[in-house]
């Protein structure tokens, strides 16, 4: 599949992006607008054959599901804000919308995460766990991390001044933000550096054959 | 100016060069260092090896290719992990840019390596859009949402499809992911509702905040970035592009320590200087 | 009507998404599923109306001569040919060995991963005019840093065997603390901001 | 004779000694319980059935599935291997005709039969499938799918659910009526607005304000807008200008909305310029190059990034750190703060978004809701300590009613 004239054709494209680190020039600007246009595209297609034309269209057409016809004409309805006339016709699409996904969000949030990250900070409590199960280091970090939990939580009370020894568990929070975001910053080097190397591997491997 | 501030402005340009060749020069002077396997990556392995043979592992291809260098390796690695115990696998993706990405994936490694036959051992259901609401759904009804593969055919014809009807037909869900939608969606929509074992692949990026997730047990593995992805190359005893990636890795996390330690003992030598 | 009816599908859409997540009978669970299934099929609109807006605001930029007007073609072309290769041949056209793969794999593909991969040069240059050790908080967020990006590659391993440990257990301990701290509270937001619009308290998402 | 070749010829020897049967084998005791038509290692086929042991409705569902439990064919004791899987066969008479409606690998010895009618009456046989031979309990039934109107499993969600909208729709009503007597904490934010937006008019500079990715229907735009609002306030008095590239079409006009209340508000109707607000792109990337044009021509003083934002957080800190503006963030994506908080002078941190939106425009609906999820976090931190006390005293119902362990 990456060959011949095709393999050019990427590598050239690959070039033109890596020009803008000298500055914004001609090339860069091609690339990208063949990137946007491109992958416009290639959602457009995607998202009909793989979603609109089974289950919207061939259930309407096919299987004679009249209940269709509502989202079709709701979704229709979001091109009414291409207009100032009728762009408050997007509000009923808009609103269906936005009513089933915020219930969802708001059951996600309590089922998925407060729920189970409330009860996995004291779930390893218990006497036998924490003194003979775990290994000290562990142990140690099921306190850490209780402590963690709470002072971060206190970090973000806004209705109390951080004063007195409120201010001070609010202190350890933000020591806590510190490391997480430090640790943080360190692992994504790692995601970065991954893509660089991925263009690199292509451009001497299997563009220019340079390494087996 | 002084010496500190001509360092201090360094033209971007410069460090630009010197990040280029950290990458660039390790592949050709590899310096095959071997790879330590963590806790996270362990323990995905550990419930494939135990999932009993037959199981079905659903893959989500949630990534496009700005992660493939990072999740690709690690896709194939579980690939060849699950087809060398005979499980079944599932291929559907949240991201319709990754469909491909998963289509190359299967027909290398199913069909090419391990001789699997489409519609029996493995299926691609290619893109699935709605996010996650889809996964609320495909939870309660697999067949509802994936109605046509990504070859146009329809989920009854599809012998493998007969037995996978709702979320209890996946002895392991793995979520391929590099942002939204992706693994917060599996947590949050499907594994809150229907439980079952639900792992992560992740890039570097998305990592750190899947640690939560693990402790509770609401996460059964995590394979992190490209190390993640050459632990389980190591595991799986076959060497990819994640484990050659290494060795760029290791020069460019020093490079960008020495650049921290240059740029704050020049920030000191600068306060020193101004008092 | 230009407001109540809006307001009042977002309540009872909202109000009947919650409530029945807690009752599993069927009559309720299929109704939800189809009101699920009608949300995709909207919001796969969304889509297919940035698609359009993309068109419109390129050729509006060629029409008006407007700066840079002259890549507003490309653009155009390229979304056209992606169009064509797509559909020319129906369904298969998306199958191996047909140009709209070769495509995806030769053009999409290199450009999307090489614009991500401009931020390895962004990183390296931030991380070395941003983190100086001004104050105590800044040194922790140093020393994390340093001390994960040595346990994450096989040289601070080889350095020291302690470093992966020692990356694992803060990722695990400390990071997942504060992280589990940030995102309790984003969920309340969320919830709160959730409900405010179910029960038409906050309406600016309307103007 | 080497010693390795005598070894293996006193080892054929025994074998065939054990095979004749003049020698007990190790695994022998265990023949004879096996009947005649057991497979035996030889693999000579036949396998034993399994039997079912229960038909049961699945609890909290839609009455659509039955839990069917069989005891494994005790082939998969005596000769591992020999049972492949299990087909579970299914019929809606007793004597009828019975299909197959799911299959599950050897050593499951549950399924849950999904997709039938509730309150009818289904029976079952469950078959073992061997290499070459397969055998099927006797027909078990009949199993009735039931509807539930609550799932007990989710007790602890629902109170969670309820108590949580309960402390934010409360506060709010209290706040309608006692504003005056809501205390939020003024963030170190505000300050850092006003600081930038004046350094910003002494310059004679732009003010850029970036509002995410996202649009107008997530909240975090929405608290973007509410910060947005006070930036606006400042401008207009200050009277600096504003730069606000968009990328979605409704975003830009509840944006323009927006800054033209705050310009009244203010009392300038007149120097607000509807044209500094305006649609860029929908696409990401080509949104940052946009973006970074605009930052390396126009070097704005103030940059303000508030909103939902991914890979490009990273682009916009470090463009705006080298021309020197000052910088002030906030997200609620938790992947991209530390980007933020390493090359920006202020982060707004997750919840922070939304509290200093709130607290900036005073607005009491705003304020009480932020003073019920601080509410509701007392209550976390409650649960966390009586969960830890609880388990430490060794009593576990609190963790099982929260679902966990």
């Amino acid at each position: 599949m990456t060959s011949g004239v095709w393999v050019w054709i990427a590598g050239a494209l690959t070039l033109a992006i890596y020009s803008f680190l000298y500055k914004d020039n001609p090339f860069y600007k091609v690339a990208e607008y063949i990137f946007v246009g491109l992958s416009a595209g290639y959602w457009a297609v995607y998202l009909f054959w793989n979603f609109a034309y089974p289950n919207l269209f061939q259930p309407l057409f096919s299987e004679g599901n009249y209940w269709n016809i509502i989202p079709l004409a709701l979704g229709f309805m979001m091109f009414t804000q291409l207009s100032r006339r009728s762009a408050w016709l997007v509000r009923f699409p808009l609103t269906f919308v936005l009513g089933v996904s915020l219930g969802l969000q708001l059951i996600a949030a309590v089922e998925g995460d407060v729920v189970p990250q409330l009860a996995g900070t004291f779930e390893p409590f218990s006497r036998g766990a924490l003194f003979n199960t775990y290994d000290f280091w562990t142990s140690i970090g099921y306190i850490v991390l209780l402590v963690g939990v709470l002072s971060t939580l206190v970090y973000f009370f806004f209705s109390r001044e951080h004063k007195g020894v409120f201010g001070g568990i609010a202190r350890t929070g933000v020591f806590y933000l510190m490391i997480a975001f430090g640790a943080s910053f360190g692992y994504t080097v790692m995601a970065r550096v991954s893509l660089l190397f991925g263009r690199v591997h292509f451009i001497f491997h299997d563009w220019l054959h340079i390494i087996r | 100016m002084s010496v500190f501030e001509k360092i201090q402005n360094l033209d971007r340009r410069i460090i630009f060069v010197t990040v280029a060749l950290a990458v660039i020069l390790p592949l050709f002077f590899p310096l095959k260092l071997p790879v330590d396997i963590t806790a996270p990556v362990q323990q995905l392995y550990d419930v494939i090896e135990d999932l009993p043979e037959g199981s079905v592992v659903l893959i989500s291809i949630d990534y496009d290719p700005s992660g493939a260098p990072e999740l690709d390796p690690a896709t194939w690695s579980v690939m060849r992990h699950c087809f060398s115990r005979n499980h079944k696998i599932f291929v559907m993706g949240l991201w319709a840019t990754g469909v491909p990405l998963g289509m190359r994936a299967l027909e290398t490694v199913g069909a090419g390596e391990y001789n699997k036959e489409y519609g029996i051992d493995y299926v691609d259901f290619g893109y699935i859009p709605g996010g996650a609401i889809a996964l609320v759904n495909l939870g309660r009804d697999v067949h509802d949402v994936c109605r046509e593969d990504v070859y146009g055919t329809a989920v009854d014809e599809i012998p493998m499809m007969k037995s996978i009807k709702s979320a209890d037909a996946f002895g392991l869900v793995l979520s391929m992911s590099m942002g939204v939608p992706g693994s917060d969606q599996w947590i949050l929509y499907y594994h809150a509702r229907y439980r079952g074992n639900l792992a992560t692949a992740q890039t570097a990026i998305g990592a750190p905040k899947y640690y939560q997730y693990l402790q509770t047990g609401q996460l059964v593995g995590l394979i992190g970035g490209m190390k993640g992805a050459a632990e389980y190359e190591r595991l799986v005893n076959k060497y990819g592009l994640a484990t050659i990636g290494m060795d760029s890795q290791s020069i460019a996390h020093l490079l960008i320590i020495a650049f921290i330690v240059l740029g704050n003992v020049i920030y000191w030598m600068e306060k020193r200087r101004k008092n | 009507m230009r407001l109540r009816i809006p307001l009042a599908i977002i309540f009872v859409m909202g109000i009947f998404t919650i409530v029945s997540h807690f009752i599993p009978a069927q009559p309720v669970a299929d109704l939800n599923q189809t009101f699920r299934n009608w949300y995709i099929g909207i919001i796969s609109f969304f889509i297919f109306l940035g698609t359009v807006n993309l068109a419109r605001s390129n050729s509006e930029k060629i029409k008006t001569r407007a700066r840079d007007w002259k890549y507003s073609i490309i653009l155009i072309i390229s979304l056209a040919v992606m169009l064509v290769a797509g559909f020319y041949k129906g369904r298969t056209s998306m199958e191996e060995g047909n140009p709209f793969m070769y495509l995806y794999f030769n053009v999409q593909y290199p450009l999307e991963s090489t614009m991500y991969s401009l931020l390895a040069f962004f990183i390296t240059s931030a991380a070395f005019r941003a983190f100086r050790a001004r104050n105590r908080e800044a040194v922790l967020l140093l020393v994390a840093a340093v001390l994960v990006m040595l346990g994450r590659v096989p040289i601070g391993a080889a350095m020291w065997d302690g470093f992966p440990d020692v990356t694992e257990w803060i990722m695990s301990f400390p990071n997942a603390a504060a992280k589990r701290g940030i995102r309790l509270g984003i969920d309340l937001g969320l919830i709160s901001m959730a409900l405010r619009m179910i029960l038409g308290i906050e309406r600016s998402y309307m103007q | 004779m080497h010693k390795a070749q005598s070894a293996s010829a006193l080892l054929i020897g025994l074998g065939m000694l054990i095979a004749l049967g003049f020698l007990p084998a190790a695994g022998a005791g265990v023949n004879e319980a096996v009947p005649a038509a057991g497979p035996d290692s030889a693999g000579v086929p036949g396998v034993l059935p399994p039997t079912i042991t229960a038909i049961e409705d699945t609890p909290n569902d839609g009455g659509t599935s039955i839990d069917i439990t069989w005891e494994a064919s005790p082939s998969e004791a005596i000769a591992p291997g020999s049972v492949i899987e299990y087909s579970i066969m299914r019929s809606d008479a007793e004597a009828g005709e019975f299909e197959n409606f799911g299959t599950v690998p050897a050593g499951s010895t549950t399924y849950s039969d999904g997709g039938l009618q509730h309150d009818r009456p289904y029976w079952y046989k469950v078959t073992a499938v061997g290499l070459d031979s397969e055998a099927a309990s006797e027909v078990s039934g009949p199993g009735y799918g039931r509807m539930q109107w609550f799932d007990d499993g989710l007790e602890s969600v629902l109170a969670l659910t309820v108590l949580i909208c309960a402390l934010i729709i409360g506060s709010i009503i209290y706040a309608r009526h006692k504003s005056g007597l809501m205390y939020l904490r003024r963030l170190p934010v505000f300050d850092a607005i006003d600081e930038a937006i004046g350094r910003a008019t002494e310059m004679g500079k732009k003010v850029l304000f970036i509002m995410g990715q996202l649009d107008v229907d997530d909240p975090q735009t929405v608290a973007s807008m509410n910060i947005l609002a006070r930036v606006a306030d400042r401008t207009a008095t200050y009277g600096a200008t504003l730069d606000i590239p968009c990328v979605w079409p409704m975003a830009m006009s509840m944006a323009r909305e927006t800054v033209k209340e705050s310009y009244l508000r203010a009392g300038k109707p007149d120097e607000y310029d509807e044209d500094d607000i305006y649609y860029m792109t929908t696409d990401q990337f080509g949104y940052v190059a946009g973006v970074d044009g605009i930052m390396m021509r126009d070097r704005p003083a103030a940059n303000f990034y508030l909103g939902a934002f991914y890979a490009e957080s990273l682009i916009f800190a470090e463009t705006g750190y080298t021309i020197g503006a000052i910088q002030i963030a906030g997200t609620a994506e938790v992947d991209q703060l530390p980007f933020f908080v390493v090359a920006c002078d202020y982060t707004l941190i997750g919840e922070e978004l939304y509290a200093a939106g709130a607290s900036l425009s005073g607005d009491p609906v705003q304020v009480g809701s932020i003073r019920g999820q601080d509410i509701a976090k007392a209550v976390f931190v409650v649960m966390i300590l009586v969960g830890v006390i609880l388990r430490l005293i060794g009593i576990d119902i609190f963790t099982e009613w929260l679902a966990i362990g």
